[in-house]
């Protein structure tokens, strides 16, 4: 399969008063085209911040891209110029953010904000520009979008605000989606309308979408492959069978784990990760989980994991997968999910040489 | 897709991959340092150098308004008319040509050596033949005061009132409220003017007729504050364990509004200073022989043509004085404004 | 929205008509007559003066008298300016001011607004420092040595425009500039910080997605939410400046209205100390209600919910 | 778990009433809680759970109808003395960890806060000795007494939220969405303080979320709301396996579960309130449908369940 | 220059330049009214002068000359009784100019319903002061037109200046018909208003400038030589002298400022005037300026010259008297100042005695008096200056400088609310008495408590019994004043003004006068 995009080794920091806060620490990841990435993770784990530097959204000051390579088409995105990156915002590259409240612009018609892209993109007049307005409101499920798109986005509930900008999104039928939390301000009955919208045009427009929560339901609901954050870096990627049914990383344990699913009773004890996520300023040396995993390992606290491959599509990033170390049994909620994975290798292989 | 390559396996010490014990406790500690807002305010306020160049300057300012008027022999109200509209003439400077300390008018000519005066005046004299340098900084000292005193009774006012028509709301805010419009459809400067005429003319009576247009700023700021506080979660948690009002208010209202409320204050002293240089230019200043930076720049201001000195000098540390003000409640509104909080 | 725009003209001149007691009474307390030859005339001669303006009248009566001309749209005869009525007085002399005022803060509001964007587009930057810097520096100056500096430098010294009077569009350049100073000091301020705040927003970060340019975004996106919060601003500081500046009319010669305030306060004018204050009022009041129905027009969030915030 | 700790009855909220704004956030609902219960309260976001949670704690003055605890009405009329025995055995904890700390306060103050009004200890050492018990309570350590709120992480501050409440001992706490605001891998240290607290200190709690997959795990009954009404009431399982309502059926197939193949297998089913049908003057109201199962129906409605139980 | 001997070929300049015969002015404030009854100020009675003509108007050396009447008055014996003939001249409507327009004028200037604040300037017409207070019918005022060209008054004393009392502007005629037909607007606006002088108000634009042309109705229209008078009002004195750089203004007045900066320059010129400034001693409620040796003390106790040297600096002289120089000349045709002597000279030694006397009488070592000032730029150096001198040369002396507006001023002055204060006094016509009378005991300008018997007396003489022998008054009115200064330091003098001005060197023939009008632009001319 064609990899739509590549991201290698992206480092982004931000310059504060208090030092260098190293938001992304060497992502690597692809996305094939029509398939769908979730990125999980905890808060700060770095997810919002690796999609606006595919965007180049990072505000910069503070914000800038340290290294890497964001392959798309084959074009190195960190290199091409701003002219260039607006030609592509919006037309190949699009994005769907977390607060459908803030996310329109308060004193613009709808319509016009659904229209911009068009006119700037496809060189649309503005009555076409307003007919396919119209068109994708309907598309979004939006009742009555001709008279809608002379309102303002006030006049509007959090689901249909959050429609509007899956139509703003889309206007252009872009080759990525990025949806960064597009349901987390949003109820869950809410939420699951705009899931199976998302889900309903992928397939019409055949689009990729990386898609970012910290809600396991919803990869779950959403996912082809997973990618799973921490600390900056990505320690755990594969199908999502693989990383419900198979995971391998003790984050991703803690995870899963801490979830109850409806038919966890009261009696066990949710599987709480402890403690706080890893100060992005001085970032841990070694496993930057270790110190909250039970699993740690002596060498976890010195030399960072090298990636190790569990199957074709599985790649986990830590020490357990080292021959060396000892077998740990993954927590009971987890367990009782475990099941065997038809494309395993015999033995997890080392992917990745240990800096 | 890469496969194992066993030449590349790594080779590492068996007894690294003993478990280590969980370090959960460890892991609980608090990274940031344990500052306080005040003091998280004093850093981002430090790192911001309009900020801290405005304080050095209203440090300096100050200073010089404490001790300038004593730095040489002469008094604020001391005249010698013989000595009168002298240049400045500094010791140390007067041979240095491009500054404007040799003693010379502004045609280049020694008016020390045209009057034989042997004294040196710093900043010249004015046209009584006052030592400018002292009236100066005398005048700087009472500006100061001014613009501090005004801000400390807008303070008081302002927050008593805003808080009381914030805190209760309702009927007892519409009312402050209505209040506060019909205030501010009477012209300042009627009510301002008035206060000087019908009470005693001096320092109290200038500040107090700025005060008493001035709160309502102050006012609407802490009324606004508060009806937001008071719906925000930790006060209702407080009610919620029975907290009295003034305990809500004291604990809970004032620590939270106190960043706008010296941005606020910061502002009013500026503008106090001003208000009173006004004041100085339609006759209704301090009482003479007293000094204010606004009296003295409004006397110079007669005689900018001839006696530049009498002008500049007041002007540049008036204009100092207030710009320093600003950059600092600028400095101040970024540091303790909690948006800019993480 | 029409029974909302009835309610606030109901409160509007009840509010009129509190201010207008209030000053009555307060200008009472000013000392001294308004009698202008009072140096030299004999008690006696005084007591005929007052009694013929009715000035010796117990004040209730007095009031009573004022507020049913008042009603009658009768604002009086000046002191000062012999049987001349006030209503013609203010007439004549808010014209310039107004003028003036106008010009000045669309001048000031234009300036401020560029310096502003100038300032947010880079921040940190040379650029950033500088418009600061004008703005602070802005305020910094007393009006009145700001304005003599003007007026000694480009119409004495070089003279490119007239030193003072008021005849044409060339006599307005310098109050002009003086004045606006401190409107363009608010202005960029506020733009500057107002601007900051929208750039960072969500749906400033959305429209850049959607491929909007920089300018655009500016231009769309920006400016207009930016400048809500601003009209607040200006609404007062208009009525301000439109109704004169006493040191800005005295040095450059214009037969403004803030000088005649003062001096009519000065001379105990009660009539056109009044006239000038209802005026005054008027126009505040006219112009927060006006700001309020604009504040509907540029945020439509306001416009529907009929009212403020 | 008969004893009843709680007793809400026809419990009304309106805000703004009489003017046009009017919103019936809590529109007479009615439901007991026994003493060492957990009891969920679910629905959309806006439906009046919040509204109700703080009429029960009178942080609200109720509209209409009563709220009994141990007996006694709580909106009654009170002396300043009951009120405060009345603030000791209800407590709260909020929704959002960083609003609902003073930031100006350090933690032990904030602790301790209900230990000062209520003079529950005698000396400074004593105070500062529960402040301490209860960071070890909530699974800090004592050395947290001496910061500041925002030192602390989400669940760190949510617990301290928690230790606050716990420090009037009091027997009942409403958890207004307490995990909701934290991150998934935060959200069980929570949930687990606060089953290990309910089992020590044999509290009470009102549950208030709208995540309900956390809500059944942890409550004992569940209530679900649907604009101010209390649409069904049942045991935790008994609601999950046999929802009769269908809001509720459409609360439930719409809660994503970690599970990729049942997420592929799920559908959606959506709620439409016409589908009651409800003819005019029909009597709809809470009825028992089995033991301890309430839906929210009319009388024909009421028959079907039943049938169909 | 001035008068009917000016040349005659203006009209040759008028061709090479128009704005040659334009005179470019600036006031401080706008024409308060040119209701010639009503006036009270000084830019309307410069204004008035320019467009009016009354009986006579002051000319040269502020002597009158022939205005509308026609050569001398006929007085009677008794010098009660003046009848003047009147010239043809014509309004500005082509109206002949009667005799019964100053009927009218006069009434109504006195008619209590037209509160003119100035009617006490006509006090000295039979029945005046009982007309303007209401107890006589306006007609019956000792004024009468026996035909339209003759007019005669009554007086009741004889006055002997009333020929140049008259050309005061509070005597001007008007016009009934147009009056009573203006109604309230009369006096408003330039067309208002009717003409009947030198020039017409062509262009009033209120606050901003008004504009005079030349008046060709004007009976001695020949002695004219400005075709126009445009005034601006500037109301800042830098702003004046700015104007004036830039040319746009041919002459204004110098504020003391710039005195140094113009001093040498070749238009300037200082014009002195009949404004005394002194310091008012309250002696009616302060204990401390009861005691006589305080008052020479603070009279004498501070360096006049200083103020008028340095501080003015304006070709003002100090006042070692209360009745101005060069101001009144006696019936030996001397200066009133020539006959009388110097009082209360700055004299430190001689003061500090004084104060030491003073406060011996008092009991008291530590004195605080207050002086209230008006918050005039020169006052307020003066009252500073003062200050700080007396608290230097009089030992234990305090002085708080109490600063008012000047309505505020005198509204404290009035109410004898005061301790000292800094005042001044200009003449309204042209005798010492103008400033003696004022303080008779319970004068009403007295306001500060003064009493004196022999004062009192010698004044009352002078004001009737003595009005027919003037030596004798001129002594009477020289020993007053002595009485008043040398005596009892009921005042303390401490300058009499001069005014700075800067001119275009072309332009000549502006008469400055010291009683009325300020100046006279009839005769100017630019050379
Ligand atoms: N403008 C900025 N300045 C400084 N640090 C920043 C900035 N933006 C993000 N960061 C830091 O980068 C890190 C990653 O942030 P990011 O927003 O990507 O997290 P996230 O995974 O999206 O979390 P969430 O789930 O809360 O959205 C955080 O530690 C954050 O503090
Ligand atoms: N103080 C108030 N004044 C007016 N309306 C209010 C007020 N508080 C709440 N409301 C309204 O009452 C309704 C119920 O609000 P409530 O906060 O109880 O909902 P909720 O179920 O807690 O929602 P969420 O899940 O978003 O917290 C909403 O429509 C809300 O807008
Ligand atoms: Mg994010
Ligand atoms: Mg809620």
């Amino acid at each position: 399969m064609k990899k739509l995009l590549d991201v290698q080794n992206l480092h982004v920091s931000f310059d504060t008063h208090a030092g260098e806060v190293k938001a992304v620490r060497g992502v690597n990841f692809h996305l094939d085209k029509g398939e769908t990435l979730a990125i999980v993770g905890e808060s700060g784990s770095g997810k919002s911040v690796t999609t606006k530097a595919l965007m180049r959204l990072i505000p910069n000051p503070p914000g800038r891209i340290k290294e890497g390579k964001m392959l798309f088409e084959g074009r190195d995105l960190v290199k091409i110029s701003e002219k260039e990156m607006e030609k592509l915002r919006g037309k190949d590259i699009s994005m769907i953010f977390q607060d459908p409240m803030t996310s329109l612009n308060p004193t613009m018609t709808v319509g016009k904000q659904v229209m911009e892209p068009l006119i700037k993109h496809q060189k649309m007049n503005k009555e076409a520009a307003r007919k396919r307005a119209v068109e994708l409101l309907a598309l979004v499920g939006l009742p009555n979008p001709e008279a809608r798109i002379k309102q303002y986005p006030h006049q509007f509930s959090g689901g249909q605000r959050q429609r509007v900008v899956i139509a703003i999104a889309l206007a252009c039928n872009p080759k990525i989606l990025i949806a960064d939390e597009p349901t987390t301000a949003l109820d869950v009955t809410i939420q699951a309308q705009i899931l199976e919208l998302m889900k309903e045009l992928q397939k019409k427009i055949e689009t990729s979408i990386i898609f970012i929560t910290h809600d396991l339901g919803v990869v779950a609901n959403v996912a082809d492959r997973v990618a799973v954050m921490y600390g900056g870096q990505i320690v755990e990627t594969g199908t999502v069978d693989e990383i419900f049914y198979d995971p391998r990383h003790p984050y991703t344990w803690g995870l899963l784990s801490s979830m109850p699913s409806l038919d966890t009773d009261e009696e066990t004890e949710l599987q709480a990760i402890p403690g706080t996520p890893p100060d992005l300023l001085n970032p841990p040396k070694g496993d930057a989980f270790a110190l909250r995993s039970n699993y740690a390992l002596k060498i976890d606290l010195e030399q960072e994991p090298p990636v190790y491959q569990v199957s074709p599509t599985h790649f986990v990033k830590s020490w357990l997968l080292h021959p060396d170390a000892p077998a740990f049994e993954p927590p009971v909620n987890v367990q009782q999910n475990l099941r065997p994975m038809p494309n395993n290798f015999d033995k997890p292989a080392l992917f990745e040489e240990v800096r | 897709m890469n496969v194992e390559n066993p030449d590349k396996k790594i080779q590492l010490q068996k007894d690294l991959f003993q478990p280590v014990d969980k370090r959960a406790s460890q892991s609980e500690k608090i990274s940031r340092p344990s500052l306080n807002f005040w003091q998280d305010a004093w850093l981002r306020l430090k790192g911001n150098k309009g900020a801290i160049v405005g304080l050095i300057l209203i440090t300096i300012i100050t200073f010089m308004a404490i001790f300038g008027p004593s730095m040489n022999k002469y008094t604020y109200k001391q005249q010698n008319i013989s000595h009168a509209k002298l240049p400045p003439k500094i010791a140390a400077l007067e041979n240095v040509d491009w500054l404007p300390f040799d003693g010379k008018d502004k045609d280049g000519f020694d008016m020390y050596e045209a009057k034989n005066v042997k004294e040196y005046y710093w900043f010249g004299t004015d046209d009584l033949g006052r030592d400018l340098w002292t009236r100066t900084w005398y005048g700087t000292r009472i500006s100061i005061y001014i613009g501090v005193l005004a801000a400390v009774i807008d303070f008081l006012i302002g927050i008593a009132y805003g808080g009381v028509s914030g805190f209760y709301g309702g009927r007892v805010d519409n009312v402050m409220q209505r209040i506060i419009e019909i205030l501010m459809g009477i012209p300042h400067l009627i009510v301002v003017i008035l206060f000087i005429l019908v009470f005693e003319p001096g320092i109290f009576s200038i500040t107090m007729a700025m005060v008493i247009t001035g709160w309502v700023n102050m006012a609407r700021i802490v009324r606004g504050q508060f009806l937001k506080l008071k719906t925000q979660e930790f006060v209702l948690a407080s009610r919620t364990l029975g907290a009295s009002g003034s305990r809500l208010i004291w604990k809970h209202l004032m620590p939270n509004v106190m960043g706008p409320i010296i941005v606020t204050t910061m502002f009013t002293i500026p503008s106090a200073i001003f208000t009173e240089a006004f004041l100085s230019f339609i006759g209704l200043g301090i009482r003479p022989p007293e000094a204010s930076l606004g009296s003295l720049v409004n006397d110079g201001f007669k005689s900018l043509q001839m006696y530049p000195h009498m002008l500049i000098i007041p002007s540049v540390i008036i204009s100092l004085l207030i710009l320093s003000f600003n950059l600092l409640a600028d400095g101040l509104r970024d540091a303790l404004d909690p948006k800019m909080r993480k | 929205m029409a029974n909302f725009i009835l309610k606030r003209l109901v409160y509007m001149f009840i509010t009129l008509l509190i201010i207008a007691t209030i000053t009555f009474f307060l200008m009472k307390l000013l000392p001294g007559s308004p009698l202008t030859n009072q140096e030299k005339l004999s008690p006696a001669q005084q007591q005929l003066i007052l009694d013929k303006y009715g000035l010796n009248d117990p004040l209730p009566v007095q009031y009573v008298n004022y507020m049913t001309n008042l009603f009658k749209g009768d604002l009086g005869l000046s002191f000062q300016y012999d049987n001349r009525p006030v209503t013609k007085m203010i007439g004549e002399r808010i014209g310039p001011s107004a003028y003036l005022g106008f010009q000045a803060v669309l001048f000031g509001t234009i300036v401020g607004i560029v310096l502003g964007i100038l300032a947010a587009l880079k921040q940190n930057s040379v650029m950033d420092y500088a418009a600061t810097t004008i703005a602070v520096l802005g305020i910094s100056i007393p009006s009145f040595v700001f304005a003599g500096l003007l007026q000694y430098y480009l119409a004495v010294k070089y003279p490119i425009f007239p030193v003072a009077a008021w005849e044409g569009f060339e006599y307005t350049v310098l109050p002009t500039i003086a004045l606006s100073v401190f409107v363009i000091a608010t202005v960029a301020r506020y733009m500057r910080s107002e601007l900051l705040e929208v750039l960072s927003s969500d749906y400033i970060m959305l429209a850049r997605a959607k491929g909007v340019s920089s300018a655009a975004i500016m231009v769309k996106h920006a400016l207009r939410n930016a400048l809500i919060p601003i009209i607040t601003l200006l609404g007062p500081l208009a009525v301000n400046i439109m109704t004169g500046s006493l040191v800005i009319e005295r040095i450059f010669g214009i037969p403004g209205i803030g000088e005649q305030f003062v001096r009519s306060i000065m001379t105990n004018d009660f009539t056109v100390i009044m006239g000038i204050t209802l005026f005054y009022s008027v126009l505040f009041i006219f112009i927060v209600f006006i700001v309020d129905i604009l504040y509907g027009v540029i945020d439509p969030r306001i416009r529907l919910s009929g009212g403020k915030k | 778990m008969a004893e009843k700790l709680l007793e809400i009855k026809n419990l009304k909220q309106y805000f703004n009433e009489g003017k046009p704004n009017m919103v019936k956030a809590v529109d007479g609902i009615s439901f007991d809680i026994f003493r060492g219960e957990t009891l969920g309260l679910v629905g959309e976001s806006g439906c009046g759970k919040s509204t109700t949670g703080r009429t029960i704690i009178r942080l609200y003055d109720a509209t209409d109808g009563q709220v009994l605890f141990d007996g006694k009405d709580v909106h009654g009329k009170k002396s300043k003395a009951d009120m405060k025995q009345f603030n000791r055995k209800m407590q709260m904890i909020f929704q959002d960890p960083y609003a609902s700390l003073n930031p100006r306060l350090k933690v032990a103050d904030i602790i301790a806060e209900g230990i000062d009004i209520h003079g529950l200890a005698k000396t400074k050492k004593e105070r500062m000795d529960k402040v301490y018990s209860l960071l070890e309570t909530v699974g800090l350590n004592r050395e947290h007494a001496n910061r500041y709120p925002h030192e602390f992480s989400g669940g760190q501050r949510q617990r301290l939220g928690i230790a606050r409440a716990l420090a009037v001992e009091p027997d009942f706490i409403i958890a207004d969405e307490p995990i909701s605001a934290l991150d998934v891998s935060i959200q069980a240290q929570v949930v687990n303080l606060m089953q290990k607290l309910q089992k020590e200190k044999g509290l009470t709690y009102l549950f208030i979320a709208h995540d309900l997959s956390m809500v059944k795990y942890i409550s004992d009954r569940i209530g679900v709301m649907y604009f101010g009404k209390l649409v069904e009431l049942a045991p935790s399982d008994v609601l999950y396996k046999k929802p009769l309502h269908p809001y509720t059926q459409s609360l439930l197939s719409a809660i994503p579960l970690p599970d990729p193949d049942y997420e592929r297998s799920r559908t959606r089913k959506a709620y439409d309130p016409a589908v009651h049908n409800y003819a005019d003057g029909e009597q709809v109201e809470m009825r028992e449908v089995a033991p301890g199962h309430f839906v929210y129906c009319s009388e024909k409605e009421y028959k079907q369940y039943k049938a169909n139980y | 220059a001035c008068g009917g001997g000016g040349k005659e070929n203006g009209d040759g300049e008028n061709g090479s330049g128009k704005s040659d015969n334009i005179l470019n002015l600036t006031e401080t404030q706008d024409i308060p009214s040119m209701d010639s009854v009503l006036a009270t100020d000084a830019v309307s009675f410069n204004t008035l002068n320019s467009t009016m003509e009354g009986l006579y108007r002051m000319g040269e050396n502020d002597e009158a000359v022939d205005g509308i009447a026609e050569g001398e008055p006929e007085v009677s014996g008794d010098g009660k009784t003046w009848t003047f003939k009147l010239r043809d001249a014509k309004w500005s409507n082509g109206d002949p100019v009667t005799a019964n327009d100053f009927v009218f004028a006069w009434r109504k200037a006195l008619t209590p319903d037209t509160a003119a604040e100035y009617a006490y300037i006509m006090y000295d017409l039979k029945n005046a002061k009982a007309v303007n207070e209401g107890k006589m019918k306006p007609e019956e005022l000792g004024v009468k037109a026996i035909d339209d060209k003759t007019l005669e008054v009554q007086l009741e004393n004889a006055v002997p200046y009333f020929k140049e009392l008259v050309t005061f502007g509070t005597f001007l005629p008007q016009n009934e018909k147009f009056v009573t037909e203006q109604g309230k607007k009369f006096g408003l606006e330039a067309d208002t208003t009717l003409y009947n002088g030198p020039f017409t108000l062509a262009e009033w634009k209120h606050e901003d400038k008004f504009v005079m042309k030349k008046n060709p109705e004007y009976w001695d229209a020949e002695a004219v030589k400005l075709e126009q008078i445009d005034t601006k009002i500037v109301k800042d004195t830098q702003t004046d002298v700015n104007l004036f750089e830039s040319g746009d203004v041919d002459q204004i007045k110098l504020s003391s400022e710039f005195v140094d900066k113009y001093k040498e320059n070749e238009g300037f010129f200082t014009v002195k005037e009949s404004s005394v400034f002194f310091l008012r001693l309250n002696q009616e409620s302060n204990e401390i300026l009861k005691n006589v040796d305080a008052r020479k003390a603070i009279a004498k106790g501070f360096d006049k010259k200083g103020i008028t040297d340095v501080l003015l600096n304006n070709g003002s002289v100090e006042a070692n008297f209360f009745v101005p120089e060069e101001f009144a000349k006696g019936p030996d045709g001397k200066d009133f100042r020539e006959a009388s002597g110097e009082y209360l000279k700055t004299d430190i030694k001689e003061a500090q005695k004084h104060w030491k006397a003073a406060k011996k009488g008092l009991g008291q070592d530590k004195i605080t008096l207050e002086l209230l000032n008006y918050d005039d730029d020169l006052a307020r150096k003066t009252g500073e200056f003062i200050k700080e001198q007396l608290e230097t040369n009089l030992d234990g002396l305090t002085v708080n400088i109490k600063q008012q507006p000047f309505k505020q001023k005198l509204d404290l002055e009035t109410k004898m609310n005061y301790e000292m204060s800094l005042a001044g006094w200009g003449a309204d016509y042209l005798d010492p008495m103008t400033y003696l009378d004022m303080y008779v005991t319970g004068g009403a300008h007295n306001q500060q408590g003064f009493s004196n018997a022999e004062y009192d007396k010698l004044i009352q003489d002078a004001k009737t019994t003595l009005l027919l022998e003037p030596e004798k008054r001129w002594e009477a009115l020289v020993k007053a004043e002595k009485i008043l200064l040398e005596d009892e330091a009921a005042i303390a003098p401490i300058y009499q003004r001069s005014r700075a001005y800067l001119k275009n060197p072309r332009l000549e023939g502006v008469l400055f006068h010291k009683v009325g009008a300020d100046q006279s632009y009839k005769w100017a001319e630019f050379k």
